[in-house]
């Protein structure tokens, strides 16, 4: 029962609907995943708290935690 | 008192009088096996039965071997016993560990009928064929015989302790600790670490796995500062325990190091015995306590290990470790024998051999495989009447239950000694495991014969014999070096480094694994029965890598997990494969160190509280009116409201769906989430998130939304009211409440931050109930009074409002899941219990009734509304009939993917109802469509049924399923096949409204 | 029985032992009151009532405008992170990017009110003063059973007082704060929780409470 | 290969067991085969043992980077069934289950195939259905399933917590076929019988690369030199993103890490598998004592082999919930797999776009189950150039088409299946 949890590569970004390739360009964002063995890039979501999408650094081998930051602009941590 | 005083010293005739620390003012009585010994406070169960002269305690896994203890720590091997009785039954506990009290009760295990006399002994008859991997060539044939007659016996044979099957009587908790240094260890380098660390004042934690701190100090002789190390040990805690800052937690096992999640610092895993110490925890007290200790720095002071030597009948009771020989004479002042040898491969033996002569144990021999030995050693060893024997080892050993003499081999000569007792000393092994369970692997030390910590996780560092400082000097300086070092790095202005002084010591050492001469049975894995020729064969048969030879042989497999037996066996491994120690491997350690109850690990949340329960704040009413309550996640919801005389919860929710659809009637809603949607953008978000338009609702109207997941399958659904200018109220399914705010947040924060949109949840400070029936209106106007006008064309439906009623700010939703003419009244929460009152008060002439989630499902049912059935996460906005509502002006979550062949195709099952032809058949959810006559195959699977009810408008069950190519069908005849429930029905195809499909009844 | 008659009673979620909690308030009075409790209470919990309480979000791009509102109206410095600033009554806790919780001794629903007018334009405004349950926490050993419930470091030098932290209590998310020591009671903390959760919250508060010795009355 | 029965158990045991063969060739790699499987796991060895004996392809080499049996087919809590609800996958489970319940002669290894059931316990009405459905999905396909209502579940296991349990037990769904097997005997059992027909199994040679020529995978470099191959397949679990990165694809899979733990042994007492229905944890009992139990992902991307401690607790919460008699049982190891988790929790059994190179992937936590079917399918695959027919619906491509397998309904988040 963790006060964070893990919502995926922080890669992800919607691509234009109306691209004519829309179609392949959005299962290759939805479905496809680099999977690094190193520094990732993911989004942590604080569930049991200020319900913040986080952007967290972290190495896939180690579970070392190299950055971390709020994924949107405004506001301070929590 | 005084007689039993009397009994307990003729009791103990293995106890010597001038020696140890236990509490001689304090006896206690115990019983093992039945028969009453007596004890002193600071035994543990292994020292009391061995003062009472019991040497036999224990039966092995597999042969049944006779065992006695082996050592005096938790790594003990064979000292098993079942602790306590009846739903406290504890099995597997080691003695040497157990803490004796007042009472205690313990037996024996894997023997029968006694560990005396055990008939599973014929096994080791049959050791011959018992060898490693034997299960594994035979048992084949006949196949059914496996299941049959095979296994059962293993599955007899198998096991040590019982268990118990009753609930655990007792409780656990958990506590969040939080620290600048955390030593694991209290022996020397452990207290020396913490001392200086706790004077600059840094928050320390102390934890010890023994009742008592010191470590090995507690076991020899040796003098800090001129001091007993006792003495020592006493003086260094009482100024620990004068620091503030400083924790001290014995009877604490630090079990695991641990990833830190997003915090950055260390998470260490701790096991505090709270309560084992007692019969029975006092009331509110944990019987154990699980520690997550969060530290910036971690001194590893775990200590060392004495390994035993393989050679033949090394298993006999009476056979133990040097270390645990000293630690039963000095610290529990019991003799372990009375007629004494020493094997040794180095000078600790020697050690051995003093202390034993210290205590007045005579010393017939004593055996070292090295050729030369320090004189000094050798003449003290035979001043004390002791022969000594260089290049010698012990090749065999006789005995009935218990050691009586060893055959000794050396220098071409062969004798044979008279002794009750043998203390061996094969060397130390460090205890590296914490080093290794965050990746970490240790390091093979050629001069320490021994693996010793490697690359250290960040934020670890490692002193004393953990790390091969095996002299008391070496360990006491690292420990403070180490813990004034932790200090400064915390950012703690460190005063002067403690120092002590004491004497040297001779640490030398020539490893000796295995004694191949020697005759009988090798064990390596004492609890396991893994012997040399065990071994052997694994690397005959090209098991020859560490994790093939554990998992072969199950060597260090067993309780104590290979703390005395891993290296031995790699070592004789290493031989056979004329390989090198460490690369033959090394066994990655992973926690626990050593093993952790379960119920520690669940800590509170047990039973009613294994997971908090959301209450409605009309819940006590409802439970006054005899509610039976429903789980809806963790949330509980009345499901009918049953009344005296009914005699099945049919006909209860029957009489609720009735009364609702001939008059009124009341549900709580309160569980369905609302989100506050504000913002610039809210609008426009809204048109994003959901399907359909939302731009174009006006303030003052409800509208029904459904989203998408990204991937195009239905995420939620549910109704958004614009309550007043750019407010948008959304409100999702019971289920998805969390999961549609989590989405949510995503599309704000992640996918479009440039908009102006603030959302938060609601659902909490509403209290919900559904007004519903054609008599729903007057009750209403009864209730609001002046307070709203709510006619057909001042209040139509999807209409929505704020107002003031009696003060209180009140909403009020024209929205029916029923069918009905129906409204939704939302108060403050604080009121909720008082509104469900004056609803039933204002409505008791109009018969109104409490209705359940079981009525909201029949009626749902009824109208063809979808829930959480047909919301299975892989279903369509069209497979539910609502494809239309998917705009095509406007981009939204889920619109690209929805296009998918896969999800498009017109083959897919689709929503329609499902009547049974034989209007008195039953449905079951579940059931699979089959056409008339198709024979029951997975080919001819047409779709299966979602939801059914018994309709009592309708008079016949009703179900609402998926069909292939479902809304061409209505009409057609098919079979709902169910027969896991024994239900198998001819059933018509029909439109999913059941129930006034007009939606005339909404409109009035 | 006439529709027409009724008083707004509201009701606690406290206001009896619920799922059969071991110490709803006043079941466990006083400390000592339970075979084998301490006979001073290391644990004292008082449940807050009266109080208003809103979510406040800041409108996007508004953080400064929002900050200056509030001090202007209130003569509060907005937390510009984990913190708590208070006057006259009327408290803001920062909960996280952009979002706020207000609370006020008094008003109750009409706070949120006042809120939405004061702050129109530069934040967006929620009433939760029945969404959140408010328990003050005070006594010698409130460190301990705090840290008994929540993985956070409640230590006096590293949650000073003013600070504040959203976490998971046993299970249940909450949001608590550090007020000055009140003197002799030692340190004062309080806690908010949904609602629906409280009497959960409150079986594991008590549990954790009991062996330091557990007093608690409801308002 | 040396014949096990009693009989040479015997014989041997008047001889000491001197005369013992080794069980596999720990060969050294030749220049070239026919097809070079990457993953010395259950799943690679059974495609090599399927290939070699079915399809008489015995050039064939097992290349595996440490040693076999040592990635997730040894770290697994060894659970059988084939109770699956979904077209797409129950056919191809069944057959697993077919598989093993033949394993034994066809291998002449005893892996202690034990069909001593698994219950999936129900907690609601919604659950109820959403079983019953799954298991006449099963019964249509005359794979073996009831329906136990609370009672036959007391009856079965009367130490489960019926009457003080937050969410009450209802019922279970029972696969009697259901079971257990040892994990390390399916390893080395499918290595012997390979290896006896001539497959090469290499151990501690790590793939580094994949040779490409004309757009064709044609080998693989390894710390032990080139080998090349007409076919190289894939069967790397955890590791498949790694290995697919050298052949510039991404794959839908995410590598995450799944606990497993193992108690001290005591007396036999639960009879087959329990799965918990409203938390995550699933407990059986081994031939030795030891209850193997495990619960929920950690939950993030990971190539460590370890777990946290808050899913330790929540799977021992999980324990506690349904069995309150294991609070003084003690957890004696606790391991970390690292699991392929698919986006639709199904696994891929296909070509690549790449001519040459083959996948077998996306296992999720369901690996050591499908142990002889995905061998038998993968062989298959190899040997003809065609999907088996029971994993057609295993394809790359189903992504793209929107033909997902996903039995959870969770969606493309790997972690929630």
């Amino acid at each position: 029962m963790s006060e964070f949890s893990y919502r995926g590569d922080a890669a992800f970004q919607r691509p234009d609907a109306a691209a004519a390739d829309a179609g392949s360009r959005y299962v290759e964002a939805v479905y496809l995943r680099t999977n690094p063995a190193g520094p990732h890039e993911e989004l942590w979501y604080h569930l049991f708290g200020c319900r913040s999408w986080i952007k967290v650094r972290r190495d896939t081998r180690t579970h070392e935690i190299l950055a971390v930051r709020a994924a949107d602009a405004g506001g301070s941590g929590s | 008192m005084s007689d039993s005083r009397g009994r307990i010293s003729r009791q103990q005739p293995n106890r010597l009088q001038r020696l140890g620390v236990v509490d001689r003012s304090q006896p206690l009585n115990f019983q093992f096996d039945g028969r009453r010994y007596g004890g002193f406070a600071g035994d543990t169960v292994a020292s009391a039965l061995l003062a009472a002269g019991v040497r036999l305690v224990g039966r092995s896994f597999k042969y049944h071997r006779p065992r006695g203890l082996l050592t005096a720590g938790s790594e003990e091997p064979n000292a098993l016993i079942e602790l306590r009785g009846g739903a406290r039954r504890e099995p597997n506990t080691r003695a040497t560990v157990a803490e004796l009290f007042e009472g205690l009760e313990a037996r024996s295990q894997n023997s029968w009928p006694g560990v005396g006399f055990d008939l599973g002994a014929v096994n080791s008859l049959l050791s011959p064929i018992f060898v490693a991997g034997f299960y594994y060539k035979t048992f084949m044939w006949p196949a059914a015989l496996w299941e049959k007659l095979y296994e059962p016996l293993i599955r007899r044979a198998a096991g040590l302790g019982r268990a118990t099957h009753e609930a655990d009587p007792d409780s656990y908790d958990k506590f969040h600790a939080f620290c600048d240094l955390l030593v694991i260890g209290a022996g020397p380098a452990g207290l020396a670490a913490a001392l200086a660390a706790g004077r600059s004042g840094a928050r320390v934690i102390l934890c010890e796995e023994d009742f008592i701190l010191g470590g090995r100090l507690n076991g020899d002789r040796q003098l800090i500062d001129e001091m007993s190390g006792r003495d020592w040990v006493w003086q260094i805690e009482a100024e620990l325990r004068s620091l503030s800052g400083v924790r001290i937690l014995p009877r604490t096992t630090v079990f695991g190091a641990y990833d830190a999640g997003l915090t950055g610092a260390r998470t260490y895993g701790a096991l505090e015995r709270v309560c084992d110490h007692l019969a029975v925890p006092p009331a509110h007290r944990p019987r154990q306590r699980l520690w997550k200790i969060v530290a910036r720095h971690a001194v590893l002071a775990a200590g060392a290990l004495e390994r035993p030597i393989v050679f033949g009948d090394n298993d006999r009771p009476g056979i133990m470790t040097g270390a645990a020989v000293r630690t039963y004479l000095n610290r529990f002042g019991v003799a372990p024998g009375r007629r004494a040898a020493v094997f040794t491969c180095g000078d600790d033996g020697w050690r051995t051999a003093a202390d034993l002569k210290h205590a007045g144990v005579a010393v017939e021999a004593v055996i070292d495989s090295r050729t030369e030995a320090d004189p000094a050693l050798v003449r003290a060893a035979e001043l004390g009447g002791a022969q000594v024997l260089l290049g010698s080892q012990v090749v065999g050993t006789a005995g009935w239950q218990r050691l009586s003499r060893i055959t000794v081999r050396g220098g071409g000569r062969t004798a044979q000694f008279s002794v009750d007792l043998l203390a061996v000393s094969g060397g130390w092994n460090p205890n590296v495991a914490l080093s290794t369970h965050l990746g970490g692997k240790p390091r093979w030390s050629a001069g320490l014969s021994a693996f010793v910590p490697g690359d250290l996780p960040r934020g670890m560092s490692v002193a004393g014999a953990c790390g091969g400082a095996w002299a008391l000097g070496d360990a006491l300086r690292e420990g403070a070096k180490a813990g004034a070092q932790a200090a400064t790095a915390a950012g703690y202005a460190a005063g002067s480094i403690p120092s002590w002084s004491c004497a040297g010591e001779r640490v030398g050492l020539t490893p000796l694994w295995h004694v191949e001469s020697s005759t009988g049975k090798a064990f390596v894995d004492f609890q396991h029965d893994v012997t040399s020729e065990d071994v052997a064969l694994a690397a005959r048969e090209g098991y020859r890598s560490v994790e093939h030879l554990k998992r072969y042989t199950t060597l260090g497999m067993a309780t104590d997990q290979g703390k005395t037996s891993n290296l031995n066996g790699l070592a004789i491994m290493a031989a056979l494969t004329e390989r090198s120690i460490p690369s033959v491997g090394t066994t990655t350690a992973r926690p626990p160190f050593t093993p952790v109850s379960i119920g520690a690990l669940a800590g509170p949340h047990r039973g009613k509280h294994f997971r908090p329960t959301r209450l409605t704040a009309g819940h006590d009413w409802a439970k006054e009116r005899g509610a039976t309550f429903v789980e809806a996640g963790q949330w509980l919801r009345a499901q009918w409201f049953a009344r005296s005389g009914e005699s099945s919860w049919q006909e209860t929710v029957s009489r609720e769906v009735r009364a609702v659809r001939a008059g009124v009637g009341v549900c709580d809603v309160s569980t369905l989430g609302k989100i506050d949607i504000q913002g610039a953008d809210a609008a426009a978000f809204l048109d994003r998130v959901y399907i359909n338009v939302f731009s174009s609702l006006p303030v003052g109207k409800s509208r029904y939304g459904l989203m998408l997941r990204e991937d195009g399958f239905v995420m939620d659904d549910g109704t958004t009211a614009q309550i007043a200018k750019g407010h948008y109220l959304m409100s999702t399914t019971t289920a998805n409440a969390a999961g549609v705010m989590q989405h949510l947040e995503h599309a704000r924060q992640i996918l479009w931050p440039e908009l102006d949109v603030q959302i938060v949840s609601v659902t909490e400070q509403w209290a919900q109930y559904a007004v519903a029936g054609p008599k729903s209106r007057e009750l209403l106007q009864r209730l609001l009074g002046d307070a709203l006008d709510l006619s057909d064309g001042a209040f139509p439906y999807l209409a929505c409002a704020e107002f003031s009623w009696r003060n209180v700010r009140a909403r009020l939703f024209r929205i029916s899941f029923s069918g009905e003419l129906a409204y939704e009244l939302a108060v403050p929460a604080r009121f909720g219990d008082a509104a469900i009152r004056a609803i039933m008060s204002a409505g008791a002439s109009l018969d109104v009734t409490p209705y359940g989630t079981e009525a909201l499902g029949v009626m749902r049912i009824e109208k063809g509304h979808v829930a959480g059935n047909e919301l299975n996460g892989t279903t369509t906005a069209t497979d539910l009939g609502l494809g239309r509502m998917m705009s095509r002006k406007k981009d939204f979550i889920g619109r690209v993917l929805a296009e998918r062949p896969g999800l498009t195709d017109p083959e897919r099952p689709a929503l329609v109802g499902i009547r049974p032809v034989d209007g008195s058949a039953r449905l079951y959810a579940g059931a699979h469509f089959l056409q008339i006559g198709a024979t029951p195959s997975l080919e001819n699977d047409q779709g299966y049924l979602t939801s059914v009810a018994l309709s009592p408008m309708l008079g016949t069950w009703i179900g609402l399923g998926f069909l292939r190519r479902g809304p061409e069908r209505h009409g057609e005849r098919i079979r709902a096949f169910c027969p896991i429930r024994g239900g198998d029905a001819e059933v018509e195809v029909v439109s999913p409204v059941f129930f006034d499909p007009q939606g005339a009844r909404l409109h009035v | 029985m006439s529709d027409t008659t009724f008083t707004w009673t509201p009701r606690s979620p406290l206001a009896d032992a619920a799922l059969g909690s071991t110490a709803a308030p006043g079941s466990i009075a006083a400390p000592g009151s339970i075979a084998g409790l301490p006979a001073v209470a290391g644990v004292s919990a008082v449940v807050r009532d009266g109080f208003g309480l809103a979510t406040v979000l800041a409108r996007k791009g508004a953080s400064a405008a929002l900050a200056a509102r509030v001090r202007e109206r209130f003569g509060i410095d907005l937390p510009g992170g984990p913190r708590r600033d208070a006057a006259a009554g009327v408290a803001f806790v920062g909960t996280g990017p952009g979002a706020w919780l207000a609370i006020a001794e008094r008003g109750g629903n009409e706070f949120a009110e006042t809120l939405r007018r004061e702050l129109d334009g530069v934040a967006s405004v929620s009433d939760q003063s029945d969404g959140y349950v408010l328990v003050r926490l005070t006594g010698s050993r409130v460190r301990e059973a705090l840290a008994k419930l929540a993985p956070i470091d409640v230590h006096a030098r590293a949650f000073e007082a003013g600070a504040t932290a959203s976490t998971v209590a046993s299970h249940i998310g909450v949001t608590l704060w550090r007020l000055e020591d009140e003197p002799g009671a030692g340190p004062v903390f309080e806690i908010v929780m949904f609602r629906s959760l409280a009497a959960s919250f409150w079986h594991a508060l008590a549990e954790a409470g009991a062996e330091f010795g557990f007093a608690a009355s409801a308002p | 290969m040396m014949r096990y029965s009693i009989f040479n158990l015997v014989r041997q045991a008047l001889d000491g067991h001197r005369s013992w063969k080794p069980a596999w060739r720990d060969a050294d790699p030749k220049p070239s085969y026919d097809i070079v499987i990457v993953g010395g796991g259950g799943h690679g060895l059974a495609t090599a043992h399927y290939l070699s004996k079915v399809h008489g392809i015995s050039n064939v080499a097992v290349v595996e980077k440490g040693w076999i049996g040592s990635g997730n087919a040894g770290r697994n809590t060894t659970i059988i069934r084939s109770n699956y609800l979904l077209p797409g996958n129950n056919p191809f489970y069944e057959l697993s289950m077919k598989l093993w319940e033949g394993l034994e002669q066809d291998l002449n290894y005893n892996a202690m195939v034990s069909q001593r059931g698994v219950l999936n316990l129900y907690h609601s009405d919604a659950q109820r259905d959403a079983y019953a459905r799954r298991g006449n999905g099963m019964l249509l396909h005359g794979v073996d399933a009831e329906l136990l209502d609370a009672g036959a579940v007391r009856r079965m296991m009367p130490f489960l917590d019926f009457d003080n349990a937050r969410f009450p037990i209802q019922g279970g769904l029972l696969q009697r076929r259901g079971g257990t097997a040892r994990h390390d005997a399916v390893v080395w059992g499918y290595a012997r019988s390979a290896s006896s027909r001539g497959v090469d199994i290499i151990q501690n040679c790590e793939v580094t690369g994949l040779i490409r020529e004309a757009g064709r995978v044609t080998g693989v470099e390894t710390t032990r030199g080139s080998i090349r191959a007409q076919k190289v397949g894939l069967a790397v679990a955890g590791n498949t993103s790694r290995l697919a990165a050298m052949a510039d694809l991404r794959l839908p899979i995410e590598s995450h890490v799944l606990q497993a733990f193992v108690s001290e042994a005591i007396k036999p007492f639960i009879p087959g598998v329990v799965t918990f229905g409203a938390g995550h944890f699933y407990i059986s009992q081994s031939d030795k004592g030891s209850l193997v139990f495990g619960g929920d992902l950690d939950g993030y991307n990971s190539y460590a082999q370890r777990g946290n401690l808050p899913v330790v607790e929540d799977v021992c919460e999980g324990g506690m919930a349904i069995m309150p008699a294991l609070g003084r049982v003690r957890v004696l190891r606790s391991w970390g797999g690292i699991m392929d988790m698919s986006m639709d929790g199904s696994p891929i059994i296909d070509r690549t776009p790449i001519p040459g190179l083959f996948l077998n992937a996306g296992w999720c936590y369901g690996g050591f189950k499908a142990t002889p079917a995905s061998g038998w399918c993968f062989a298959h695959l190899l040997a003809r150039d065609q999907p088996h027919e029971v994993a057609r619906a295993y394809r790359l491509d189903r992504f793209a088409t929107g033909l997902l397998i996903d039995e959870r309904g969770a969606g493309p988040q790997p972690n929630l299946h």
